[in-house]
């Protein structure tokens, strides 16, 4: 059982005290909002400010993206870069993806500084939406949200809820492994046990399926995508300067046209570029507008990546790229 | 005088008036999200509101303006007059929505007469459907801040609302009384008792939308925060995506792009979205609006300020769609709120 | 843009089965295209002269060739269009003979329509190439050979005799490789000893050879012309400065006559301290670190008594590895080949009968030099009885399908060598045709034969088992009576050299299904790996007997001479490039390319250009298209694909 | 069979290669040269190394309508440089898990290795090949179309 207000102390504490000695340039971290329930990425700059960082159940995104973008921002021209390091709160899925964003040349380790915090799940808003049924809609953004081992317990000023945490934990929360942050320089919070279980259960159902079948659902599936392009732009390893879906110049990869051959092509080229890379944060399934169970796809290349070409990605910043390698036993059973 | 029909006689009429040449289009469940989509039998009557807009009946996502036909350095267009078909009614439509579609249409002939768009139009039918439970997710709707009401009748030829196992129907324009016609038998006159029952629906159902703008003096203050420092607060953790400004019933602009495939060409314009880079860059490669903030500011701008000057009425319906729909929760009401407190 | 295409009738190879007027007449529908014409050779001088006019009167940008394979004239072609002041490089081929008329022969209609498409994709790529430069680099003076065999001997000595610095590397204390260890050598007969040792000498004495013995190449960096090699020079404990070579040091070791001598095919004993032979280049001596007991216990009675016994003072234990540098232009491979070991095959009963021997074995035991002082003898008896056994290892679908070439010569060489020494002997050989295909071969094979030495055929798969009978062995092939020999001696199969992974990684040249360095035209250019500068001499690109294996470091030596003595070189300009606004600097070519040919400077991919081989492998790995590779990039990719899956373009 | 007036028969597979300069286009050089004859089908794209096709190529051109895909290269250790075709192994094995896995036709797609002496074999790979999708018919799932 997680206690989040403590975990929100120790993290204020160290965002303050980094603030305060200049190690930092500023902390990205959560704040919660005055209207919603959901916690929202903030950007802390002095240390009196730290008091505002929260800790919880609904600290949802994956604050890399930002870190991303603080290290690709070119210095105008005649300014002294400020290189100082970027402070960062991180769960542990967080903290994959900067080992990836390592290994990948994107953020140097000297330029973050990282508040890894234990994390046993958090809440998807949409399922929380559907449990707060009966709350008042005046009561919704000041609800708190405890621990309560196998429920979430929802409080405001009416009857608590308890809600199981089956119903309101993001999907990538039910099949996640790793607990604990791997990288880190302060790690907030008791060290969770590693639990072991098959880490792909949720794929198991479309597996089993015939193409014909899964054909068939991801044609219901990608026939809403808008192509919005928000699963790629929260996608902190979608750091490309000029992604290939918006080249226009001296030829598109693929055509403006929300259809569905224009759809797949872009789901199935994302999936190649996240394979062997996506440390299943779940960023690009919370924030599709359309619920498409993007992450399905790309959980699909890493169960086969790590059953292929024993890739796991996110895990240790000496591994090679997956596609910048390659080993003389790889399977290859179709080729003729 | 107000008509009734029973929920379990929608299917009926729908496909009454699909038999007399009309297409209809309501919310439809489909992969898991509500959508705009063809309508062969009833409609859920618990939908809270539909994911994308019904905009995308009359504006859709991706829209053929005419194919052309290359056959070695030979290009020729094949334009085509674009004729009005077959009716369309658009069943379900919230009264947010149809709001917009006002907006949608001042803008369309505002000016320039846009064919496609008016072509549709004119042929359109919108019955909408009185909110009674007006709660996007987290609790975002604001349309009563906007001018609207989960029972406005703005835009619409008929309004239904919902009152246990039947829709007391008003209808409006002679559109609506053309489904009344119709519908025939599938319709009976309100009992007073249902009349009352609908006040007292509306009632509710207004007091329910908790969220409020105060619209007062926004013109002034966004005119006066134009170079304020106060939008980079807010920008720098919008990620671009534009989901705020794809899923906005208001929302119009589009990219026209040839696209050429298999040989055959076809021109086409697809909704585009002024918070992504690509939307203002030059071919010079010069960007006007080359930051977030710039981005952010212009669709505040736009919905609380150019509209208010072109059109002579508000961008914005206050359907809440881009408040809960935004990954890192940029909460326009906060925004404008905030506009003027740096205004200040 | 211009565009001009050239439809060839190739005689009637292609317009006996292709309609060529009709498709240079479609071609005139395309975009771009502003001439088309067909001819009846295209690679001809009118031919030729047809698109050098057209070029200069009409201004072509581009030119569209339709004709054969590419890579049969598109070199042609290239020049053919640069000669009339277009740039080479904005030509394209179309395939529409080995692609098109010959393979569909029966189906005219279809093969005209495929190769209208062929036409199609080739303009729509054409309209996308652009003019590219060729650059020139400088070349260092100076050549690398690695092996000391007598292909990297007679490659060292004729680069160095046009007059270039030439270092050659060897791995052992001596140059010299296996045609040091042969007696005779077939078909002449003459003694291999008495024409591989001046040559030996030649290469210690020539002024411009540095040979460098007991090393090994551990790094090769750089580029045709401008190579930078790293050498370890390996310990030899004595410095081969002070020794003379006079052997009082092995003389003296306590493990003299106790170490197993790999010269004599172990068949003979050594000293820890040793030269390999007799004639050894250079005459230095050298320790075996896996056998001195001071070496390896530290301690080696009171004192070591070699150190004693050596009057130059030349012995030091302490001497440790040492790492050069070398700066060349160009290098040669010649690092020969190793033997297949046949007890892989039990049913030969190597390794546990005695009677049971190798041909290289065979070799040192004929040697006037060898063990047993040129007697042939098994357990300590002159055989009676030979058998020999070809293919062993060879034309073998299990072990190597190739035939190893000089074996079935080597087995005749043997046979008649018993004869020669044994002139009572039974000779008997085992073989599945003999090939004896080179000059003199046939005569020689047809002598042995006539000499009475008994040939029978057995094929390649039937059974053949040699079981131990006492201090005899019994050969029993299938379809044959058992015969009962005092020695049966087995040609095994010429194999790549068992530690050839390493050195292939250093050098990055890639191998072939059998092993062996893979040449880049097995008729044209025999001599030149994929890697350019870099070439092979000798059985390292497969079996070869002496002549063929000089034939070959010869044309080696002059491959590698060609740009030492140009004195810089052309670089191919088709290599990748990065388009840097693009590159998000993640390094993922970096870690693909094969040639290290990318570096990641200021976060941003950087291509040498030299280094780059034009693969195009870190194109179809970058995920944004940031790098791409010239003349292949994707936008000419994509509109190939299109133009191909559309009726019209 | 003469086919002199052709054009009626009945629908043709289109087929793209990706071959590789060194082994699989000279294979295919050589099945012309020995005058094997094979299906008309297939439209092959010279490429260096058959590690220059990215995923997106094949992808691409299912988009553009093709029925086929066929990606060729040199036996593994064979590479003209080293190492591409193992490269080109790894990427396509996982795209082609990609299209089973959405269901897109995987059998559309095929990779094979052919040496520069594997003429016949190419010949036999392409035929095979519009063998099994003719069955399949027209691929429509990418390109949308009719084909
Ligand atoms: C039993 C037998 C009998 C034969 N009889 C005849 C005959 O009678 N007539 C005839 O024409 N041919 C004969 N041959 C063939 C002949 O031996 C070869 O053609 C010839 O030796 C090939 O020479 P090479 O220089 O290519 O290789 P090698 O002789 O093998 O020389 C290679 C050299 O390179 C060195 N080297 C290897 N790797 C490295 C490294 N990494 N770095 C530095 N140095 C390295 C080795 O130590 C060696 O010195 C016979 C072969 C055999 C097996
Ligand atoms: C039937 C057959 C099939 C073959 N198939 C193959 C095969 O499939 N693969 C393979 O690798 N090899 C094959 N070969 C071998 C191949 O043909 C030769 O290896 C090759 O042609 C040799 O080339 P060359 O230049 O030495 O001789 P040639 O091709 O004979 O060229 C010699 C040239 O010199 C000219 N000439 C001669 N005398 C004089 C003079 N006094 N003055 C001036 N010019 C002169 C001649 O006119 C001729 O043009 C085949 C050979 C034959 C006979
Ligand atoms: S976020 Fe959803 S709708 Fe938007 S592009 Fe991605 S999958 Fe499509
Ligand atoms: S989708 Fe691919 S190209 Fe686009 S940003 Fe992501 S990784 Fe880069
Ligand atoms: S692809 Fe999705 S789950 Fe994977 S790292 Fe990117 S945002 Fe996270
Ligand atoms: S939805 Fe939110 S993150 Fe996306 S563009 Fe709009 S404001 Fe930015
Ligand atoms: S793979 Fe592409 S983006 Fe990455 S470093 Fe290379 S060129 Fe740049
Ligand atoms: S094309 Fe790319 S991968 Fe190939 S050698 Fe050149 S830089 Fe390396």
């Amino acid at each position: 059982m997680t206690d989040y207000k403590a975990l929100e102390k120790q993290i204020q504490d160290q965002a303050r005290q980094w603030l305060e000695s200049g190690e930092v340039k500023y902390v990205i971290g959560f704040e919660k909002g005055d209207n919603s329930p959901v916690c929202r990425p903030v950007f802390i700059y002095k240390p009196e400010d730290a008091g505002k960082l929260a800790w919880g159940p609904l600290c949802n995104n994956n604050l890399t993206k930002y870190l991303v973008e603080e290290v690709q921002i070119k210095p105008k021209k005649g300014e002294e870069p400020d290189l100082r390091p970027v402070g960062i709160v991180v769960k542990p899925c967080d903290s994959k993806t900067i080992v990836e964003l390592m290994k990948e040349n994107i953020v140097p380790r000297e330029r973050v500084k990282i508040i890894g915090v234990i994390s046993e799940g958090t809440i998807n808003p949409k399922a929380l939406d559907k449990a707060l049924k009966d709350v008042p809609l005046d009561k919704i953004a000041g609800i708190q949200i405890l621990d309560g081992g196998d429920n979430f317990t929802i409080k405001y000023d009416g009857e608590p809820l308890s809600v199981p945490k089956d119903e309101l934990l993001n999907g990538k929360c039910k099949v996640c492994v790793v607990h604990n942050p791997v990288v880190y320089d302060i790690f907030v919070g008791d060290k969770v046990t590693q639990i072991d279980k098959d880490e792909f259960e949720d794929i198991a159902d479309l597996e089993a399926m015939s193409d014909e079948e899964r054909y068939e659902y991801w044609k219901e599936q990608l026939s809403k995508c808008i192509r919005c392009y928000a699963c790629r732009d929260t996608c902190p390893l979608c750091y490309c300067e000029e992604c290939v879906f918006d080249r226009t110049k001296p030829y598109n990869w693929n055509e403006k046209t929300v259809d569905l051959p224009e759809n797949f092509f872009y789901h199935m080229v994302r999936a190649m570029h996240l394979a062997g890379r996506c440390v299943d944060c779940g960023g690009c399934e919370r924030v599709c507008p359309m619920d498409i169970p993007i992450r399905k796809l790309n959980r699909f290349l890493l169960k086969r990546a790590k059953e292929r070409f024993k890739v796991v990605p996110g895990i240790n910043v000496e591994d090679k790229a997956m596609f910048g390698d390659y080993d003389i036993d790889d399977p290859g059973e179709g080729i003729k | 005088m107000a008509s009734i029909i029973n929920k379990d006689k929608v299917a009926e009429l729908v496909k009454k008036v699909s038999s007399s040449g009309c297409e209809v289009f309501g919310p439809v469940e489909n992969g898991g999200v509500t959508l705009f989509r063809n309508l062969d039998g009833g409609i859920p009557s618990d939908f809270t509101n539909s994911k994308k807009p019904p905009k995308e009946v009359l504006f859709p996502q991706t829209e053929t303006m005419f194919d052309f036909e290359i056959d070695g350095s030979k290009i020729t267009a094949l334009v085509e007059p674009v004729e009005a078909q077959t009716p369309i009614l658009m069943l379900g439509v919230r009264p947010c929505d149809a709001r917009a579609i006002q907006v949608l249409d001042a803008l369309f002939t505002w000016d320039y007469i846009d064919p496609y768009y008016v072509n549709k139009r004119d042929r359109a039918t919108i019955i909408g459907f009185s909110c009674t439970e007006p709660h996007m997710p987290l609790q975002s709707c604001f349309c009563t801040s906007v001018g609207g009401s989960p029972s406005s009748k703005d835009g619409l030829d008929m309004l239904w609302t919902d009152i246990g196992d039947r829709y007391l129907v008003e209808s409006f324009t002679d559109k609506g009384n053309k489904i009344l016609e119709t519908g025939g038998n599938l319709f009976a006159n309100a009992a007073k008792d249902d009349e009352k029952k609908t006040e007292d629906v509306k009632k509710l159902a207004e007091s329910k939308i908790v969220r409020k703008l105060d619209t007062e003096g926004i013109e002034k203050a966004l005119e006066a925060t134009f170079d304020h420092e106060y939008w980079d607060e807010f920008a720098r953790r919008c990620l671009g995506c534009g989901e705020c400004t794809l899923l906005c019933p208001t929302c119009h602009c589009f990219d026209i792009n040839d696209v050429i495939t298999r040989g055959k060409g076809k021109r086409e314009r697809t909704w585009d979205s002024c918070q992504y880079p690509y939307y203002t860059i030059h071919a010079s490669g010069h960007n006007p609006r080359p930051d977030k903030k710039h981005r952010q500011r212009n669709r505040v701008y736009h919905k609380f300020l150019y509209s208010n000057k072109n059109l002579d009425m508000l961008g914005c319906v206050g359907c809440g769609r881009c408040i809960s729909t935004c990954p890192v929760n940029i909460d326009i009401i906060e925004v404008v709120e905030g506009a003027k407190e740096a205004a200040k | 843009m211009k565009i001009g295409v050239y439809v060839c009738e190739c005689g009637t190879n292609i317009s006996g089965t292709v309609d060529v007027a009709d498709v240079a007449e479609y071609a005139k529908s395309l975009p771009n295209v502003a001439v088309s014409k067909y001819y009846k050779y295209m690679c001809s001088d009118p031919g030729q002269l047809l698109i050098k006019d057209d070029i200069k009167e009409l201004g072509l940008t581009h030119v569209v060739v339709a004709s054969c394979s590419p890579r049969m004239h598109e070199p042609t072609f290239r020049t053919v269009v640069e000669e009339a002041g277009m740039n080479a490089y904005c030509f394209e081929m179309a395939n529409i003979r080995e692609h098109c008329s010959w393979a569909h022969m029966h189906e005219k209609f279809k093969a005209t329509e495929k190769a209208k498409d062929l036409v199609k994709m080739s303009v729509a790529k054409a309209a996308l190439l652009e003019p590219l430069e060729k650059k020139q680099v400088p070349v260092t003076p100076a050549a690398l050979v690695i092996g000391g065999g007598i292909a990297g001997i007679q490659t060292a000595l004729e680069i160095a005799e046009s007059g270039f610095k030439t270092y050659l590397v060897e791995s052992t204390p001596s140059i010299g490789g296996r045609m040091a260890q042969l007696d005779k050598t077939f078909p002449t007969m003459d003694c291999s000893a008495c024409i591989l040792t001046p040559k030996m000498v030649d290469v210690a004495r020539h002024p411009n050879i540095e040979l460098l013995t007991y090393s090994e190449v551990t790094g090769i960096d750089g580029y045709i012309g401008n190579f930078t090699v790293t050498v370890k020079k390996k310990a030899r404990y004595v410095d081969i400065e002070k020794c003379v070579g006079c052997g009082l040091c092995a003389e003296a070791c306590r493990l003299k006559d106790r170490v197993d001598d790999e010269f004599n095919e172990n068949l003979g004993k050594r000293s820890a301290i040793y030269v390999p032979f007799p004639q050894a280049v250079p005459l230095k001596y050298t320790i075996d670190p896996e056998k001195c007991i001071f070496l390896k216990t530290g301690k080696c009675g009171d004192s070591p008594p070699c150190v004693g016994a050596c009057a130059a003072d030349a012995i030091n234990h302490q001497q440790e590895d040492e790492i050069i540098e070398l700066d060349v232009g160009t290098i040669v491979v010649a690092t020969g080949f190793d033997l297949y070991d046949p007890s892989q095959k039990p049913e030969y009963g190597y390794g546990k009968i005695k009677n049971v021997i190798t041909g290289m074995e065979f070799e040192r035991l004929v040697s006037a030099s060898g063990p047993t002082e040129g007697h042939i003898e098994i357990n300590g008896k002159e055989p009676e009885k030979v058998v020999f056994i070809q293919c062993v290892g060879s034309r073998d679908k299990e072990g190597n399908e190739y035939c190893s070439r000089v074996c079935c010569m080597y087995t005749a060489k043997h046979a008649h060598l018993v004869r020669d020494k044994i002139p009572g002997a039974e000779v008997i050989v085992y073989n599945t045709d003999v090939r004896a295909y080179g000059k003199g071969f046939e005569e020689f094979y047809v002598r042995v034969m006539d000499e009475g030495v008994k040939y029978l055929r057995r094929e390649l798969d039937d059974q053949i088992e040699v079981v131990e009978n006492g201090d005899k062995a019994i050969v029993k092939a299938e379809g044959h009576p058992d015969i009962e020999a005092d020695l049966v001696v087995l040609a095994t199969a010429i194999e790549q050299k068992k530690d050839i992974a390493d050195i292939s990684k250093v050098l990055k040249i890639s191998r072939g299904a059998d092993n062996f360095f893979l040449e880049i035209h097995p008729k044209l250019r025999p001599m030149d790996t994929a890697t350019s500068g870099i070439f092979l001499g000798g059985c390292c690109q497969g079996p070869k007997d002496i002549p063929d294996t000089v034939a070959q470091a010869s044309g080696a030596a002059a491959k590698a001479t060609i740009p030492l003595a140009q004195g810089k070189i052309d670089l191919d300009p088709q290599t990748s490039f990065v388009i840097e606004n693009n590159c998000a600097g993640c390094g993922l070519c970096v870690e693909a390319c094969p040639y290290s040919a990318i570096e990641l400077m200021d976060g941003k991919a950087e291509v040498n250009e030299a280094l780059c081989r034009g693969c195009g492998l870190c194109s179809a790995t970058c995920r944004s298209g940031a790098i791409q590779l010239k003349g292949l990039t994707d936008h000419q990719l994509i509109s190939m694909i299109k133009s191909s899956l559309s009726e019209v373009f | 069979m003469e086919d002199e007036g052709g054009a009626k028969e009945s629908w043709e597979p289109k087929i793209i290669g990706f071959f590789c300069n060194w082994c699989s286009y000279a294979g295919a050089d050589l099945a012309g040269t020995s005058r094997i004859q094979y299906p008309t089908t297939i439209r092959i794209i010279k490429v260096m190394c058959s590690g220059r096709v990215n995923p997106q190529f094949v992808l691409k051109a299912f988009q553009e309508g093709a029925d086929g895909v066929l990606v060729s290269g040199c036996h593994p250790g064979d590479c003209h440089y080293i190492e591409g075709n193992y490269h080109a192994r790894r990427k396509l094995t996982l795209m082609e898990d990609l299209l089973e896995f959405t269901g897109v036709d995987p059998s559309r797609f095929q990779m094979s290795w052919v040496s520069a002496s594997e003429g016949q074999k190419f010949a036999e790979v392409v035929t095979e090949f519009t063998e099994r999708i003719k069955k399949l018919g027209p691929q429509t799932k990418l390109s949308g179309g009719e084909g």
